[in-house]
């Protein structure tokens, strides 16, 4: 059922459309299983990665967010995932100081043909956020 | 908002490991859903039937697909819901195959998962608008850069099929590298007969523009409205008058000058025709060689010239053209031999490339087609081919298989036993790569009928000994080290990205490998087009290839061409960045970040800056939304509000569950 | 030659225990043929060394620890240099030279008489005697010294030092050997 | 004249015995060109080839000592004449920089831990890189005109290039540049990094038959008049075993093998006693008085045109 032993956690990942979300295609094309902790929410670039986004999903009971994008240099849009990745490290940062472990939010590059490394990617950070626990809940 | 889901069986790929009909059932509770159900084959014609028939039966606004990835059939119910009345952006699916029944083994966790995916595309619905594409004029004018092979076959099509075409090449004249060759594999008829009537119909077109020595220097613009500038570099020669009659250098005294057509295997002088079925024929002066420029004093060639063509002080030029579309075949480069110090390539003069080879089996080349050994123009009677030579080698950071170098090296065989009966050749290989129509017959010729000797294993080291290169390499059929005594080394180099392929590729805004080959669009099904509309690739430019490829692929990219200029217009991807001018404070900060330059502040009536989009530039890849400081520029159909729509779905089920238990 | 078993002879455990010690990647090694081509000692291996690591792929201790070429690498590092996949194949052979040895596998008994006699002396001096070398390895191989035509122009030119040079530290040194490689040889 | 170079200096075993002469030019040429070389005290043996075939923490942890002891001098480079020792110096450094957990196992067996600041380099590429090939060729007094020299380096002074990181590991230069600084005529040797049989001599002389042998032949095959080599073993396998080598391939070579420092103390016109040529098996000789006599005709030739 999930990565660790009992409840499945709540994983939201972020995918651009053109490489990271083609890579998770992949994968299931290719049928390599994963954990079903994560829920994919699609973006058209990482670029579109707003940090309050994952902000948003840790404050509202998420245990775990995945970015994904193309590699340095591969980007649909040319230079999206170079935005991406200097808001994202920022954020990261900042986690802590909210209560979060940072090991909550990471930061990936999956091309569309990298079935495999996705896969690896889900597994690994799966496994990671069950290492962790549930997150802290605040009800509103 | 009355909104309907419908979950797909695909057969049994989605339904045997998630229960669907459950998930229908449990979306008929999701906000505003007012009908839901599911479908054995979605995308099947009567699944699109039944999709519309729901739509039009209860009056639905919004239609949920669960089903497979939207980058396969988003296009195909986007359509279906248009057919039903609905705008096209009216739509959204839920991936549960690649991201869910394929992936998971747990028929309850991918329900749950499923469903939570149905829930999330229904909230991103309830924030989805109707959208609708713009048109706008194109300019059914097509450039193409790079005068190879694969550029001729693409220009002449295009200009063929009514175009107008502008041809941009970097050197003096067109050919690429096809040009250079002796025969070509696995026919063996003669490079130049088959390309030279190509080059010729080229330079005769009345729908081609052909600017040579010429390259790209900067794009604006977006598919269908490119404005390119193109900088025509200084040949110090009038073109207008130069007959190409090549007096000018017959005279010059400057006679060291580095001939690249024949690969420096031979010098040329300083004023210089690459050969003489060049197109356009017509001489340029190599300011590094020439004497007028290094010393201020010679003009032999000015004098000479019956056309007074010669101008010293000539100076780059730049000219504007406007096309609606972009080929680029710039083809590749030949991997720098003298990387691998133990053959010493550069070193040893008898130790050479295969282009260099090429050059020395020409008839037009610079031994008339007498292969003489570089060294002491001897007569080789023993030639080593060493293959793979900056291909197939990671500490080299070429790992990749270049194609053709075991079909060329074939060839070379084959021509080297024609020119020199009594000549024997050695082929080093790790494997012999022949797989098109007839080319495995062909090595397999090379080695029955021409008698060359193919050793599997790779060659360790080349140095002189007395007369002769000492080869030392191994056969690992033998699991022995081998030695030969050669005469002439031949490194069968691989192909690289051709120099400032990324730059040309930065201006064009498309993508390459970590090679520097450009990237298609799709591997396998859009092998000629890139992401960005209206460029398209032909020839090695996108990965090694061999000639017959590089025609098909330069036909197959005129014919994308055509195709996209079949219409008037063209409509514009409506999910572009909107600006709210309530909201936007005129900071400019969307103006910097935009990679595309798609926005630009302009004024409202009061005078107040305000940030504009140009619908038609806008690729809507949204780093302006997360940009802006007020949020006032909003990427349509992935809008704030939409995204958090969807967060807030997945966390809240999340939230619930860890409440309940 | 014996059939080679590819599936039941395939010694997992091996296979890992070099890569560990070697921090290599055999399975990297596509088969030139490189290393063996420019080893200047594969005219007296018994084994190509592309071969070993061919052997060493297909998992198969046996074969490669009683090669004979394992002895006889000189650790020249042309393999290493001009390998296509970056494989450190002269660490390899290091490795399972370090393996054989601890396995008593020593198909080279004069070489490893002669290595061993020079760390003896390294030992028992800080530096290493090369003349008392030279003497425990005739004395240890029991063999007739085939340079003995060396022997008068070494000396007469005093190109060998008569007596050791033994060094103060001499006995931190004596602690690495015992630290390192415990009281039997390794 | 620029800042004085001063190093820790580590000799290496041979130094004092076979390799005498190699130590003796060494130490000659470098007070002669203002270079400190500062010997590390109490250093011990770095276990060359012996040590690393049986274990590579031992064989790191005797090369450790000495980088310790270096460390505690408060230096920053040591450098070392002979190639195998450099090698081991150089491959426990880059180890132990590398993996954090190799060190800490290294240092485990040592006295003074060693903290891994020194850099390890060869004299040679202390003089090319630091001196520079122009203050060598200013200090020449009797340059070696009309001597045809094949420079041979031997197989580990540049290999593996990342351990290594000197010169190019296929066709290295750095002699060559001195050598032709010293006036001599360097000859294309294209063998300049085979392997010579290292010191298989004793164990399996055969080896090093045929692996000098080769060598050997080349150079003569070049035309060379001497071998200059900065090597200890190479030396010894080329110079010592030459006879041997004769006896073994029926042939009769007579090229004397130099080390690249004696070559320099004879341009640079130092004495006998700091060169050592005495040395040598096969006698130097020969090949210098041709160069003499070499010198005469060219310098003859020179007057002649002179005078026209
Ligand atoms: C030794 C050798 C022998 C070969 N023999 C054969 C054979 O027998 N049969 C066969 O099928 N294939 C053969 N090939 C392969 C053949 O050369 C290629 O398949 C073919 O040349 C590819 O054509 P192309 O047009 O894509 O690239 P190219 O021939 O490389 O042409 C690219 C053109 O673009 C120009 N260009 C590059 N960059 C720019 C720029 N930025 N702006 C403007 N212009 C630019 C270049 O100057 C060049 O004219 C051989 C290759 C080699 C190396
Ligand atoms: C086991 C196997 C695995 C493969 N895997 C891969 C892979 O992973 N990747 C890859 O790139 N390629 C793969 N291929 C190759 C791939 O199948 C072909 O490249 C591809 O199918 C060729 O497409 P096609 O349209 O030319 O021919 P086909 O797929 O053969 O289609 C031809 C169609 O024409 C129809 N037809 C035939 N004659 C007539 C007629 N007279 N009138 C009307 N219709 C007719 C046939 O019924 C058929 O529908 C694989 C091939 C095999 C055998
Ligand atoms: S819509 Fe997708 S999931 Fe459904 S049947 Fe078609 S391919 Fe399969
Ligand atoms: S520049 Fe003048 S001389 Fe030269 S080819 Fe042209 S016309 Fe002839
Ligand atoms: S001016 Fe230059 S190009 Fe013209 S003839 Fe003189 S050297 Fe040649
Ligand atoms: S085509 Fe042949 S020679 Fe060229 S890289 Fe591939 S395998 Fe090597
Ligand atoms: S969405 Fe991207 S392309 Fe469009 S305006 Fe914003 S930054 Fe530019
Ligand atoms: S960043 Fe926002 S506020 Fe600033 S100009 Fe652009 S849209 Fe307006
Ligand atoms: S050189 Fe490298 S890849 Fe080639 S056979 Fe040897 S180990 Fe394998
Ligand atoms: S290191 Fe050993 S195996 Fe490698 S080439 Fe040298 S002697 Fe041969």
């Amino acid at each position: 059922m999930s990565a660790g032993n009992g409840r499945e956690l709540r994983i939201v990942g972020f995918l651009c459309n053109w490489c990271s979300y083609g890579g998770a295609d992949t994968a299931g094309v290719s049928r390599l299983g994963q954990p079903t902790d994560l829920r994919i929410i699609r973006l058209p670039c990482t670029g579109r990665m707003d940090p309050l986004f994952m902000f948003k999903a840790l404050l509202s009971g998420a245990d775990g967010v995945l970015v994904s994008g193309c590699h340095p240099r591969d980007c649909h849009y040319s230079e999206g995932n170079f935005y991406a990745r200097r808001r994202l490290e920022l954020a990261k940062r900042l986690l802590p100081t909210l209560g979060f472990d940072s090991g909550r939010f990471e930061y990936t590059w999956v091309s569309a043909s990298e079935g495999k490394r996705w896969q690896q990617v889900v597994t690994a950070f799966t496994e990671q956020i069950h290492t962790l626990g549930p997150g802290p809940k605040f009800s509103h | 908002m009355k909104i309907g889901v419908f979950v797909c069986h695909c057969g049994s790929n989605i339904a045997g490991t998630v229960d669907v009909a459950g998930v229908a059932q449990a979306a008929k509770n999701f906000p505003e859903v007012a009908f839901a159900t599911d479908l054995l084959y979605s995308c099947s014609e009567p699944g699109q039937e039944a999709i519309v028939q729901a739509v039009q039966e209860h009056d639905l606004d919004g239609v949920v697909v669960a089903a497979c990835t939207p980058r396969m059939h988003e296009p195909t119910f986007r359509r279906a819901v248009e057919r039903a009345g609905l705008n096209r952006y009216m739509f959204e699916m839920a991936n549960i195959r690649e991201h869910c029944s394929w992936v998971g083994k747990d028929k309850d966790a991918n329900t749950r998962k499923a469903s939570d995916l149905v829930l999330q595309a229904v909230e991103k619905l309830r924030f989805d608008r109707p959208l609708q594409a713009k048109s706008f004029d194109i300019n059914k004018r097509v450039l193409v850069v790079g005068g190879g092979v694969a550029g001729i076959q693409a220009a002449l099509d295009c200009a063929d099929g009514g175009l107008e075409v502008v041809l941009l090449e970097k050197t003096s004249t067109i050919g690429g590298k096809m040009a250079k060759l002796d025969k070509t594999f696995p026919t063996v008829d003669c490079s130049s007969c088959i390309l030279g009537p190509k080059m010729v119909d080229v330079s005769m077109h009345p729908n081609i523009t052909l600017y040579a020595y010429a390259e790209l220097e900067s794009v604006e613009g977006y598919v269908g409205n490119f404005e390119v500038s193109v900088k025509k570099k200084a040949t110090y020669v009038d073109w207008d008058k130069c007959t190409g009659c090549g007096l000018c250098m017959e005279k010059c005294p400057s006679k060291k000058a580095y001939d690249a057509f024949n690969e420096g295997i031979a010098p040329t002088r300083a004023i210089n025709i690459p050969f003489p079925q060049a197109i356009p024929k017509r001489a340029v002066i190599d300011p590094t060689y020439c004497r007028q420029f290094i010393k201020g004093k010679c003009g032999v060639c000015a004098k000479v010239c019956p056309t007074e063509a010669i101008d010293y002080e000539m100076q780059d030029s730049f000219v504007q053209e406007k096309v609606g579309a972009v080929i680029t075949a710039t083809g590749y480069d030949l991997f720098d031999y003298r990387k691998y110090g133990e053959y010493g390539g550069g070193r040893y003069p008898d130790v050479i490339t295969s282009m260099q080879y090429e050059r020395l089996l020409n008839a037009s080349g610079p031994t008339g087609g007498h292969i003489q050994r570089p060294s002491d123009g001897r007569e080789p009677k023993k030639v080593v081919f060493i293959q793979c030579v900056g291909s197939r080698d990671k500490s080299v950071d070429r790992p990749y298989c270049s194609g053709f170098c075991c079909m060329y090296t074939a060839k070379q065989t084959i021509l080297t036993k024609d020119h020199i009966p009594d000549s024997q050749s050695y082929v080093f290989y790790m494997d012999i790569r022949a797989p098109g129509k007839m080319y495995d017959e062909f090595t397999r010729r090379a080695m029955e009928e021409y008698g060359a000797q193919y050793i599997r294993g790779r060659v360790s080291q080349v140095y002189p000994y007395k007369d002769s290169l000492i080869v030392r390499g191994v056969d690992t059929l033998l699991g022995s080290q081998v030695e030969i005594e050669a005469d002439l080394v031949v490194l069968a180099v691989g192909a690289e990205a051709s120099r400032g392929a990324s730059e040309l590729a930065e201006k064009l805004r498309i993508s390459y490998d970590a090679y520097g080959f450009y990237m298609e669009s799709h591997p396998k099904l859009r092998p000629v087009e890139t992401n960005t509309a209206g460029v398209y690739l032909a020839g090695a430019c996108q990965g090694s290839k061999d000639i017959p490829a590089s025609v098909g692929q330069g036909s197959a990219a005129a014919a994308k061409v055509l195709a996209l200029f079949s219409k008037d217009q063209l409509e514009s991807d409506p999910q572009v960045a909107l600006v709210s001018q309530a909201r936007c404070v005129g900071c400019g900060k969307c103006v910097q970040t935009c990679p595309f330059g798609a926005i630009q502040l302009a004024e409202d009536r009061a005078g107040n800056p305000k940030a504009e989009v140009i619908e038609t530039v806008c690729q809507g890849c949204g780093l302006c939304t997360v940009t802006c400081p007020q949020s006032a520029i909003q990427l349509q159909h992935f809008t704030d509000n939409q995204i958090l729509a969807e967060v807030n779905a997945l966390c809240q089920q999340a939230m619930e569950e860890s409440f309940e238990s | 030659m014996d059939v080679l078993k590819l599936d039941s002879g395939y010694d997992a455990a091996f296979v890992e225990a070099v890569m560990n010690e070697s921090g290599q990647d055999p399975f990297a090694c596509y088969q030139c043929g490189n290393c063996t081509a420019g080893c200047p000692y594969t005219f007296v291996y018994d084994l190509p060394v592309h071969q070993i690591m061919r052997l060493l792929q297909a998992g198969h201790k046996g074969r490669i620890l009683q090669s004979h070429s394992l002895w006889l690498c000189a650790t020249c590092e042309s393999c290493t240099t001009r390998c296509p996949n970056n494989i450190d194949v002269a660490r390899i052979m290091d490795v399972l030279r370090h393996m054989a040895g601890r396995e008593g596998m020593i198909t080279e008994k004069q070489v490893k008489q002669f290595n061993d006699s020079f760390l003896d002396s390294v030992k028992k001096h800080g530096r290493v005697f090369e003349f008392g070398t030279l003497v425990k390895y005739i004395a240890r191989s029991g063999r007739f010294w085939s340079d003995a035509d060396l022997g008068p122009k070494v000396m007469r030119k005093g190109k060998i030092a008569p007596r050791p040079h033994d060094i103060k530290g001499k006995d931190e040194v004596a602690r690495i050997f015992h630290s390192v490689l415990g009281d039997g040889k390794k | 004249m620029s800042p004085e170079l001063s190093y820790a200096y580590y000799p290496g075993c041979s130094g004092l015995s076979t390799s005498k002469d190699y130590e003796i030019s060494t130490r000659a040429v470098c007070r002669a060109l203002g270079i400190k070389l500062q010997e590390i005290p109490d250093w011990s043996c770095c276990g060359s080839t012996p040590a690393h075939t049986v274990d590579h923490v031992f064989s790191a942890a005797l090369s450790a000592r000495n980088l310790s002891l270096a460390e505690q001098m408060g230096s920053d480079t040591v450098i070392t004449p002979c190639p195998s020792c450099l090698t081991n110096l150089k491959v426990a450094a880059h180890r132990m920089e590398q993996e954090p957990a190799f060190q800490q196992e290294v240092n485990r067996h040592l006295q003074e831990p060693c903290v891994n600041t020194v850099q390890v380099k060869s004299v040679l590429q202390a003089l090319i890189q630091d001196l520079g090939p122009e203050a060598i060729a200013k200090q020449v007094e009797k340059p070696l005109s009309g001597l045809k020299i094949a420079p041979y380096y031997g197989c580990i002074m540049n290999r593996p290039p990342e351990v290594m990181d000197f010169d190019d590991p296929e066709n290295p230069v750095a002699m060559d540049e001195i050598l032709r600084g010293l006036g001599a005529e360097v000859l294309p040797y294209p063998l300049k990094v085979e392997c010579c049989g290292a010191s298989y001599g004793v164990a399996r002389k055969d080896v090093v038959m045929q692996l000098s042998g080769k060598l050997l032949d080349l150079a003569d095959s070049l035309g060379a008049d001497a071998i200059a080599t900065a090597c200890p073993l190479c030396q010894m396998n080329l110079d010592l075993r030459q006879d041997q080598i004769n006896a073994a391939l029926k042939r009769s070579f007579r090229l004397p093998v130099f080390y690249y420092t004696q070559l320099m103390g004879l341009a640079f016109g130092l004495e006998e006693k700091d060169l050592l040529l005495n040395k040598l098996n096969v006698p130097a000789g020969p090949a210098l008085a041709k160069m003499q006599q070499a010198a005469e005709a060219a310098a003859e030739q020179d007057a002649q045109t002179k005078e026209q």
